[in-house]
């Protein structure tokens, strides 16, 4: 496999100071060199991060990074950017080269790419495995995805939980003609929990799941991968193309940092909830019972294991991808897997 | 109307459009802007035609009927409210705050709760378009019975009309300029209503089809939708227009003999 | 205030009536003591110098505006007095014949029958052939004719009439005159008018107010002992002239 | 106006208020409606305690002031647009259906673009509530300008006034009572434009509290900043109507004279 | 269509005017074959029953409808014409100063001189003390005389004033008449005056054409040559009378 190392930066780079920041340079662009200094130390330059959602427990990897100075050491100024309310604006901006990095999710990015020709590369899994799983009440006595024949089941719009759906119901011997989708957009929660829908799917078992059990709803949960889909990277970090091509060692450094950012993260989960609270301030205060239940479900799911580097990623995992989404008529044209992801450091 | 006439009259603002619409397309091209951001209109055209199947025979009848349904109870509703509000002051005090408030909840907050009460229905839809196209025919309406001529109310009080005669001979009517304007914005208005009602959920209309559109990535079919229903705005809208010439010709009156027959 | 109807006494009787408007901080008396009575049956005009508050004494007659002194009794009660402002009023949405039948439908007449009523009448007021017209289609005078006939439809037992015929020509306004003369003399009813016209003062009322003075009051009551019917021609008689005379006087010493 | 006075106005909207407050609070309980649905309002209250501080000190000035700045740039939007369209007929019919158009795009479809060119700013914010608010008062402006009494405009014709003389001595005056019909709507409707805007990406404000809380399903601090998005609804609301008193006194003639001194 | 200014001839000339008010579909003509002149500094009157079409010529002459056939000459040009209308058209939104300053305004002479100038006339209209007022805190007279004044100053070669003392008490008007007489005989303005009072007419004019027939057409024109200065004394005058009864023939006949 390919490794991105955690490797250590100088410590040299820790004396870049914000203070030297070089204007609102065009993030991934090459920035201005302040001539006199450009040998001595790393011009600071500005990139920014669109996060997937609001920043929750599965984010605090990087706001570690930020708070322990990692990106500064690496002469990175970041600012972290608020999701819309529209998921797809990051990777829209991303590949506009509008904004530096972004969170997104890994089948969704071979659709950019295959289908939209939106130039963007993902260069680090942040979550390896799928968070998306099939809910439902409990009281509904579903024992398998084939109890969803002749059941409706409610997902966000986005077309990759039909697939996901059929796939699994096809897999458990049923049939995925029977089973009635529905577009809930957002409200999954509420449909299910007032039995608007018999299920859901789209739902995160570090979210969805947590908030309903929280509220006295016991869930019965169908995780895709047990069901033939193949096992994906819920979560990416995406660069633009060119800036994959043309400033690599900005990708690294961000990428270093970020890793070591992880390695917090895993060491001290609740002091890395601290530091995410922290970074939010009084504005919004988190549910520290819910992150604290995400963060635990989340550490495996991210964490690579056997040694190997944070954010690793797996050709044989984008090609199995690539060729399961082909074959659900999610991928047009010509789909190269290969080409949509880069592996920092490596 | 000569034909030389209509095209004096028509001509320059085709032209505006014409520019704008190659303003943008050269604007995409020379500014390459990328497409999954803002798509040339040669893009969105194509993408109009390539899904006029679904656009026009699924999704546009849906979401017209949704604007249509929606936009008679905003009519309603507003006029209704604006009507008790004026024969009742007290109800106004009380009423008016609450109409206001209603303006600045966002639609998303309060979605689970519409979802409670209508599930993925057609009364959904409409009662989302309700509370977003209401309040401009209330408070033009509102404003309209307010603004009758206190001569002739004075008028009518001697000859000791009762209050609903007042309101119905003399508010009423003084009431349908300003009425036909807040119509007209509900008009326009109650497309997004709809459009908003469909994000909440639902299995067709163009909402529902611009919203997949987004989570696809696709941007041509997501303008050609909103193109879409743009027509359908400006088509409730001009219907109004013209219904408003109709029903209220005294206040056109400024064409009217300015030049000899 | 406005009193319960009673049966006896006058149809209209206006006691030590006062008036003041707020001018922003400024409070301006109009009317100061007015008072007069009209009878069952008479005609009683009101002149005045222009802004002296004839208007404004209408208004209160009218319920409009409450007298900050004195008191008004009115038989029939509060309501159901047909007034013509000076103003024509017409609403600009009814056509000559809704406007007509305006008062006539308060009343609780049917819409069909008060506009065949009103339909009757447009001969006699020069509006044929205008039913349907709408009021920023007519001229001056045809509005005012309007307005009257509107008052004239809706009258029960009092007439207010604010200068009724202020914009018609020499001849209209005669023959507007002497139809309001039958009308008054077939049908008994009381007249409040206001004129500005000293002559149609005389020919028209058995009394004669004038109002003057700041704040205005009451200056001077003629009774008119002419013989009636009257018509136009009473003009040059010189009793006629004398009246005439007098009123300008009173008028005179009313404005200096 | 005496206190009994005062006491009589506002007791009844008070009482209104006050029982529909009881029979939320009552529905919620009674009805077993599940609290991240619809919080009771006591709840909502106990929010409104628990989160004053980021509420007051962080979210509501970042949102009030993208209102208040929203709104004055789509009062001017607005007045511009309307302004122009009635002095030439041309624009008029060029820009009416761009106008109408405008307002049936979901704002959600051409996020991009809005961050494409404004980023996550102050101004982006501003340009989706101008974008939602502009139009009722270029509709209610125009229509305004275009009530103007036909028999005055005639009266500044003859006597060899020019097209700006008629407009700005008889036009705008008479657009002035339409015109605030429409600014007060826009004014509600800030609210919700800069709440859209916040959403569309931000780091503070009550709509981005707002929506985070309906990520996280905390329905009763959801809706403590509902309420304060209604409270700015209503203040700017307020002050709009106001400002209109104000600004036309001869509109709001008929409370004058009708009692004596 | 208006003309070109032109220096000789009269100030105004009307050439065979003809003009209809389309009404839905149907076409009704009010004026046919209508001519009339005003000479510089002539005082020209035209009386005619209501409805006629007087103020209809007037429109025409200002320049705000179109003849159907003929042609208006008018020294000075199109613009600039101060036309006072029957309905007094005050802005309501401007007090009694803005709304008699506001054609001087359109002359472009300052707002502040402007008023000034008003300000000055108001006393000798009766107005002192209401500068300040809006519209609808006057009576209908001083509405009347706001109107009179704000054409008075706005006015350049040529008067047109369509009734503009129907509103007015006889003492007030005799003071506006004479006002108007003297205003006239100083600066020697051109004057076209609508009245629908006969008396009025042979008062203040040199001519005065009668107006009558269905469409409407000039039925009569009376030159008065009564001597001037003149004052309403002349009332009892045997010319004047004769004027005035042939004034009065010509338009039973323009009713008939
Ligand atoms: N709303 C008002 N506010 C303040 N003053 C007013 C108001 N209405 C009328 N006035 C004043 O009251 C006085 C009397 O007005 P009114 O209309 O009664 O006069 P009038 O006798 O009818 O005069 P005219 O013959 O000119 O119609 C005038 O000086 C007028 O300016
Ligand atoms: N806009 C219009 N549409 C149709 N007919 C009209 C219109 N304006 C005026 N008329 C008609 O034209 C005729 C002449 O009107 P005009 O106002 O000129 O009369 P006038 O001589 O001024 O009468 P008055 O003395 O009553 O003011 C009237 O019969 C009137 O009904
Ligand atoms: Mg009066
Ligand atoms: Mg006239």
């Amino acid at each position: 496999g390919k490794a991105a190392g955690p490797a250590p930066s100088a410590p040299a780079a820790g004396a870049a100071t914000s203070g030297q920041a070089a204007g609102p340079a065009a993030s991934g662009q090459v920035p201005a060199q302040s001539g006199a200094q450009a040998g001595a130390q790393r011009p600071v330059r500005d990139v920014s991060v669109v996060l997937d959602w609001y920043p929750n427990a599965v984010h605090s990897f990087l706001y570690l990074a930020q708070e322990n100075g990692y990106f500064e050491q690496e002469g990175l100024k970041v600012t972290f950017k608020m999701p819309a309310e529209n998921p797809t604006d990051g990777i829209k901006l991303v590949g506009a080269g509008r904004e530096t990095f972004a969170l997104y999710y890994q089948p969704d990015v071979l659709v950019a790419r295959a289908n939209e020709q939106i130039p963007i590369v993902s260069l680090g899994a942040v979550v390896r495995h799928p968070l998306n799983a099939v809910m439902a009440r409990q009281s509904k006595g579903f024992k398998s995805p084939r109890d969803l024949e002749g059941k409706t089941v409610g997902y966000p719009s986005i077309p990759l939980n039909l697939a996901i759906v059929r796939t699994m119901v096809k897999s458990a011997g049923g049939d995925p003609d029977k089973v009635t989708m529905k577009d809930i957009a957002w409200d999954l929660i509420p449909a299910v929990a007032t039995d608007k829908v018999d299920a859901i799917s789209g739902g995160y078992i570090n979210h969805e799941r947590v908030l309903l059990e929280k509220q006295g709803i016991p869930l019965t949960v169908f995780r895709p991968t047990d069901f033939g889909v193949p096992d994906y990277y819920e979560l990416v970090v995406i660069t633009g193309e060119k800036t994959a091509r043309e400033d690599r060692a900005l990708v690294e450094a961000f990428w270093r940092a970020a890793a070591r950012g992880f390695a917090d993260m895993k060491k001290d989960p609740r002091h890395a909830l601290d530091v995410l609270q922290k970074h939010q301030a009084k504005e919004f205060p988190l549910d520290r019972e819910v992150e604290e239940k995400s963060i635990q479900i989340l550490l495996p799911l991210m964490d690579p294991g056997d040694g190997r580097a944070f954010g690793v990623q797996d050709a044989a995992t984008w090609r199995q991808v690539a060729e399961w989404m082909k074959g659900q008529g999610l991928l047009k044209g010509d789909v190269k897997p290969d080409e949509a992801f880069i592996t920092a450091g490596g | 109307m000569t034909g030389g006439g209509l095209a004096r009259q028509w001509a320059p603002p085709a032209l505006l459009m014409a520019g704008l619409l190659a303003a943008w397309e050269a604007g995409c091209r020379l500014l390459r802007v990328p497409a999954f951001i803002l798509p040339p209109p040669s893009a969105v055209a194509a993408a109009l035609w390539e899904m006029r199947e679904p656009l026009f025979r699924v999704h546009l009848p849906v979401t017209a009927l949704e604007v249509a349904v929606g936009f008679v109870a905003s009519g309603v509703v507003g006029v209704a409210l604006a009507a008790a509000m004026r024969l009742s002051p007290h109800l106004a005090r009380a009423l008016y705050p609450l109409v206001v408030a209603s303006q600045t909840i966002p639609v998303i907050a309060i979605s689970p709760v519409f979802l409670l009460w209508f599930g993925y229905t057609l009364t959904q839809k409409v009662a989302v378009t309700v509370l977003i196209s209401f309040f401009t025919v209330t408070v033009n309406t509102y404003d309209g019975l307010r603004s009758a001529d206190p001569d002739l109310v004075d008028l009518l009080r001697a000859a000791g009309a009762t209050r609903w005669q007042i309101f119905t001979r003399a508010e009423v009517p003084s009431a349908l300029p300003l009425f036909f304007s807040g119509l007209k914005v509900a008009a326009a208005v109650s497309v997004i209503g709809a459009t908003i009602g469909e994000w909440l959920g639902g299995e067709a209309g163009l909402g529902v089809f611009g919203r997949r559109m987004v989570s696809s990535l696709r941007a041509a079919p997501l303008f050609a939708s909103v193109f879409l229903l743009s027509l359908l705005g400006i088509g409730f809208f001009l219907l109004i227009a013209w219904v408003e010439r109709w029903a209220i010709p005294w206040h056109f009156r400024e064409v009217q003999g300015r030049r000899s027959a | 205030m406005l009193q319960a109807p009673e049966v006896a006494g006058p149809v209209l009787s206006v006691e030590g009536v006062s008036f003041s408007f707020r001018q922003g901080r400024q409070v301006v008396q109009v009317l100061k003591d007015v008072s007069l009575r009209v009878e069952a049956g008479e005609f009683v005009t009101l002149i005045g110098p222009s802004g002296a508050g004839k208007s404004t004494l209408f208004r209160i007659v009218a319920g409009l505006l409450e007298p900050s002194a004195g008191r008004i009794r009115l038989r029939g009660g509060r309501g159901g007095v047909a007034y013509m402002p000076q103003r024509d009023c017409l609403m600009p949405w009814r056509t000559v014949l809704g406007n007509a039948a305006l008062l006539l439908e308060l009343r609780g007449v049917s819409r069909r029958e008060a506009r065949e009523r009103a339909m009757a009448l447009l001969p006699e007021f020069g509006l044929d052939g205008t039913a349907d017209r709408f009021p920023h289609q007519l001229s001056g005078g045809m509005r005012q004719r309007v307005a009257f006939l509107r008052t004239v439809l809706g009258s029960q037992e009092l007439l207010l009439l604010d200068e009724p015929f202020g914009a018609l020509d020499a001849l209209t306004r005669t023959a507007m005159q002497d139809w309001l003369l039958g009308l008054w003399e077939r049908l008994h009813k009381a007249v409040l008018f206001i004129t500005h016209d000293v002559e149609e003062a005389v020919l028209l009322s058995d009394r004669v107010y004038v109002l003057g003075g700041r704040p205005a009051t009451v200056v001077g009551e003629v009774r008119i002992d002419l013989p009636r019917p009257r018509s136009s021609h009473l003009v040059t008689d010189p009793g006629f002239v004398a009246y005439r005379r007098r009123l300008l006087g009173l008028l005179r010493g009313a404005i200096g």
